[in-house]
């Protein structure tokens, strides 16, 4: 037994998931953690800080440098009954271990008539707004949630991210877990030893309002709620939505909200074209077309590659882009 | 002077390993012949037998496809003693990381080849039980199941089933691969993998000489079985049109792997005599000559040589398998006509253990489009 | 010089993709062709058919069993100031090759400042009812059409495999280049001496029409016209638009036809979430909507794995489910 | 018996091929002293030079970091000689392709440091002209650009520009990459390729021992350079703290090349003695005396005391050296400081070769939306 954290307690993302990830391995011995760097560093961020100390290099492994080997590897785990927790390092480096992700670990349930099962959950820190290099800012969940077979999620506060996180371990399906790592720093309370009050799947209204709706999800939640405070200032209720599962996506209370409202704005840092907004463009037009009183706005990063650091934040959906659009919809 | 030697002048070839000459003549081997020691005239029969069946169900299958009953097979033809060989080797406890074209395998582990049927006429992606036979479901893409093999291993090692010394518990896995996958990314990362933790894993390539259209030289200039020095772990080159050969030789690998020593690559040098697909023409690039050359070391008329030379079998006994083999014909043409297709709702079953949302919405619009037809037709 | 057809010939797919790679070949000793299997045996479906016999191998190249080093070394090469056309053997095949094409062939020319160019062109025969195993009938053309700096495109006939195939590789930013296999053994005649009646990058009016509006592309675009034909007996006129460039989208047709008619069907093969259709009917919607009487209605691949051949015409859609949806747009 | 040896009971090493001990001393090498018998007292000190140029554009480069200037630095401290020694033997029509961290191979081949420093400044993703420089774009993703100097290895190739003896047309490549890149994929394609192909390609690995955090036993079983024999070509260990030993050995792996013999591994055993960029804790993960071990071997340090041993400097050339040194720090942090941030709407450039209608009109909201600020303050 290790130091299992309880009470409640005032954590960031990374100690948040942290904790999420000692209690999955506390509970359930077949859980294990890899990746590259998850050892003794505890990964890049420290989100595996201290788990290979207290659990072992056989629970907590530091792979060889490869991203195809990391997944293909824990398919292999998961099929002898492990539920292997895999790290990639940056959201840009998934992509060498895309092949078996989309290929490998999304089927084999289905190929198998069911007789399979691989419960991995592919941790992925993404997005910008971190000053960093190429490669380190990207928000590929697009490419995964047109996948089927794979379940994509992502978190946006400590609360969400230290139970996701649990519940992704625990579900039979593969999971795609997206951490947003520019606010892995940002802390709140959580107890530790309550229950989660929502389903892995389902979204979240993280403020209730009148006027228009705003749907984000992981790095841009907080963005949308710092609109709609503003907008509040100046008069305006926002809904915001925190849409937490992006495969299945569940738009339920979009759906209600717009019913209320006639306005859609959808915030992502991912490119535009074909991001999850459109999708969700796409449902909320087909599900709400005679509540609607103007078009779904999006409000995302731009179709071009992440640009330099120094440019990011002009690239970035931030509180300005957000209210424009919100008044765009007022305009029709 | 410490650059290595290269492929120009590198020390003179290892003997393949082989124990059974083509005119089906007993080579003597210090090394291997210990190895394969326990077997028996029964086992030697009942091996041929696996050639021989492992072959009809081949060419059974080619003839379905022919007459439309299969959307594709892949044949083993030529390759049934590098399967039989090394799939005799496993132990119960062992697992089989297979390709597309190990059907002789798959019926050495006891799944029905009327499964495997049943996948190349399109009606399923693999429904025998993985879990049950410990014989995976093939893998089409090229490799990829590599590092599956060696998760597995590494899961067989986190349970310590391996190196314990009792032979009904230590466990290894065998991946098998062609000689095209080798150079995949992936197999390389199996190897880096396996090597790096130890991982009780063979991997045991078949070499038949063609990827599709491409010959050896277009994956490699070094024979195969030399990449796994470079890695760390042994390599060793097997006749694979040897049966008795590539049952020792896997028997060595995998007892190592089992006894906690690490993987092996096993390459196991042989022929594809057929097309590599029931799609491909091969005539299109290669050789009849070459073809011809390698129909005199076939791998069932060797044993049955040996056999006879060594009185193991008489002329019932091979009318008896024979026999066996045209019954095991029948059966399956009749039940692969017989496979039921899929309906078309079915493809909403598992793509998650519960279903979403999103995939009821579809199966039940997907229903109320079919059933439209039946109104219109019923009117 | 080689035996160039000329005149007008009646062609299938295939010997026009044939056609248009020897031309170019023949045209600028810079183009390269390489691939699994494209050389002696021409390809698995002999689109390359006699090349290497008239170029030789060293602009004709059987390459080792590997996408990426495949996708890598045409990087390297097209660096070097030629032009490769590589050949990926099936859809499901290209993702050991993803990384390559997005993290490296996408940006080098964003990432150098512009000094750089690829001008590759990533062959790849795509969609689904060929009777095939896994792997050999998916629609991955999302996953490329979301990442900038690659351009899309797909043929849909004989005409145009000829044309665009040239103007692909004569384009200097990288193109993936799907063609649609199902419809690779249908004739039409073909020009080879004229010149294309239209860029790379725009739709086509396949079909005018007056009722409503069927945009599709690639295999779809003859299941379309088909339903047109239906739905003409009918006594309703279908308009259908050949989309033929997936990035960057040209929608200009599609808003033009439907200002006019109100409804759109947007069909594809690929997986319906997250699929081209759903950034087709958000930007339709976006640009017009007062003109819209319906929702866009989408008729996709389900968002399932590709299921097993004997199941895969359920799957996929057809003449029936087209005229479904167009019925639906009715409905409103 | 033909199972290779494993990683236990191989053959003794051969020996780091060393021309400078870590105290300076020459020792002489039957073989590799012809490929440096042209190196004069000026070579020597041109290449002491580069060796202390590059070691100072590191320290300024973090420093800059720690003031804020970069938003990340990854030092090349301890692998100056792997750089300079490797560097020094490409010829002008030779190419580069390496990872992030070859600064001083940069600075070899005249790309202009500030460049570097802007890549990690933020300010854009590598501003130098691979055309011109023959030094390729820094490549991130790991061991991606193995493959693109094998391509480009392979255009060399078609375009006829190797084996001609031409000592001024006939041209190489030369990749770097890591020991924690030698498990990806990629890296190993890339070997095939060019074994296959006969690529004019050499693999520079500059195993610095750490990947991160993560030690070379994570990434290999046996030494890297072994790795070259099983895809059919020479791998060679170096010692890669001796400038004169990576001259001589890569000078001949790229001849070698030129030639058309083929490609090469080179392992630089060297030691990164910085962390893996500045955002990096090593104290996490590695003991400090390791540190110290290899500092004894600075590669710095054993040039400088040939340099005495052998009268090929005196302590004003040695002055002058770190003089120049200064004033190159100098130029670099106020050329860092003056770099100008690009304008918002230059990420729509240079996405396509043309702009697309998308991008205008994306260009034009973002336009918009900066000028309707403007307009706001205005007010
Ligand atoms: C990743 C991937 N690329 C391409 C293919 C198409 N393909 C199927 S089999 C084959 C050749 C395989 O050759 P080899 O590994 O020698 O096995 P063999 O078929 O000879 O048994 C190719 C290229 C594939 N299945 N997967
Ligand atoms: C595909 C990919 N995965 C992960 C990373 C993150 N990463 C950056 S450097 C590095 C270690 C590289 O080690 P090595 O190849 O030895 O080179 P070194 O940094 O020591 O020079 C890692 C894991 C990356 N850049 N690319
Ligand atoms: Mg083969
Ligand atoms: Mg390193």
């Amino acid at each position: 037994m290790t130091d299992q954290p309880t009470g409640v307690q005032k954590l960031n993302i990374i100690k948040a998931i942290n904790a999420g990830l000692r209690r999955s391995m506390e509970n359930d011995a077949k859980v294990l953690v890899m990746g590259e760097d998850v050892g003794k560093l505890g990964g890049v961020f420290r989100v595996t800080d201290g788990l290979q100390k207290d659990f072992g290099e056989d629970r907590v492994i530091d792979t060889p440098l490869a991203e195809s080997g990391i997944i293909g590897t824990a398919v292999g785990l998961a099929l002898r009954g492990y539920r292997p927790v895999c790290e990639i390092q940056f959201d840009g480096f998934v992509f060498p271990g895309y092949d078996q992700i989309v290929s490998q670990v999304a089927k084999m349930h289905f190929r198998s008539g069911g007789r399979l099962r691989l419960p991995i959950v592919i941790r992925i820190p993404y997005g910008g707004s971190i000053g960093a290099v190429e490669h380190h800012s990207e928000s590929p969940e697009a490419t995964f949630a047109h996948i089927p077979g794979l379940k994509v999620v992502t978190c946006s506060n400590p609360l969400d991210a230290y139970w996701m996180i649990q519940q992704a371990i625990r579900l039979d399906d593969p999971v795609v877990f997206f951490e947003p790592k520019r606010r892995y720093y940002e802390k709140a309370e959580v107890d530790l030893d309550g229950e989660p009050d929502l389903p892995l799947e389902s979204a979240r209204v993280a403020l209730p309002g009148t006027d228009a709706t705003v749907a984000a999800y992981g790095p841009m939640v907080k963005t949308c709620l710092d609109a709609a405070a503003a907008a509040a200032d100046d008069g305006r209720s926002l809904e915001v939505i925190d849409l937490r599962s992006l495969s299945p996506l569940d738009l339920r209370a979009v759906y209600d909200s717009v019913r209320r409202t006639g306005r859609l704005v959808m915030v992502h840092e991912a490119h535009r074209t074909l991001g999850v907004g459109a999708e969700v463009a796409a449902r909320v037009t087909e599900q709400c077309f005679y509540s609607l009183e103007a078009p779904v706005q999006r409000v995302t990063g731009y179709d071009t590659p992440y640009p330099p650091a120094r440019v990011e934040e002009e690239y970035l959906p931030d509180l300005d882009r957000v209210l424009d659009a919100v008044d765009r919809t007022f305009a029709y | 002077m410490t650059v290595e030697t290269a492929a120009g002048d590198t020390p003179p070839e290892p003997e393949l390993v082989q124990l059974l000459t083509p005119e089906g003549q007993r080579v003597p081997s210090e090394h291997y012949d210990p190895l394969i020691a326990d077997i028996t005239g029964d086992d030697v029969r009942s091996m041929y037998r696996d050639l021989v069946l492992g072959r009809r169900v081949d060419s059974e299958a080619v003839a379905l496809q022919r007459q439309g009953e299969l959307g594709l097979w892949a044949s083993l033809l030529g390759q049934e003693a590098a399967q039989v060989g090394s799939a005799r080797a496993l132990r119960p406890q062992d697992h089989v990381f297979p390709t597309y074209r190990e059907h002789a395998v798959a019926l050495c582990r006891g799944v029905d080849p009327v499964k495997l049927l049943a996948l190349f006429r399109g009606v399923d992606q693999g429904s025998w039980d993985a879990v049950e036979t410990h014989f995976h479901l093939y893998t089409i893409v090229i490799g990829a199941q590599t590092l599956h093999a060696t998760g597995y291993a590494m899961g067989i090692q986190r349970d310590g089933a391996i190196g314990t010394g009792d032979p009904d518990r230590d466990a290894a896995v065998i991946a098998y691969f062609g000689d095209g996958a080798t150079s995949q990314g992936d197999v390389n990362e199996a190897f880096i993998w396996a090597s790096v933790t130890n991982a009780p894993v063979v991997f045991f390539c078949q070499n038949n000489q063609w990827a599709i259209s491409e010959p050896l030289e277009r994956q490699t200039r070094v024979p195969l079985y030399r990449r796994a020095a470079g890695f760390g772990f042994p390599g060793v080159r097997v006749d694979g049109n040897d049966v008795l050969a590539c049952l020792a030789v896997t028997r060595e690998a995998l007892q190592r792997a089992r006894d906690g020593e690490g993987p092996t690559l096993v390459e196991a040098f042989t022929y594809r005599m057929g097309a590599h697909t029931t799609t491909d023409d091969p005539t299109r690039y290669r050789l009849n000559a070459e073809l011809e050359h390698w129909k005199l070391k076939d791998p069932i008329e060797r044993v049955k040589a040996f056999m006879v030379r060594g009185d193991l079998a008489d002329q019932a006994f091979f009318d008896g398998v024979e026999e066996e083999a045209d019954e095991l014909a029948v059966h399956l043409r009749a039940a692969c006509r017989a496979l039921p297709d899929p309906t078309p709702t079915s493809i909403f079953d598992h793509v998650y253990v519960e279903p979403t949302p999103d995939l009821v919405a579809q199966r039940e619009s997907m229903t109320a489009h079919l059933d439209s037809f039946e109104e219109e037709a019923a009117r």
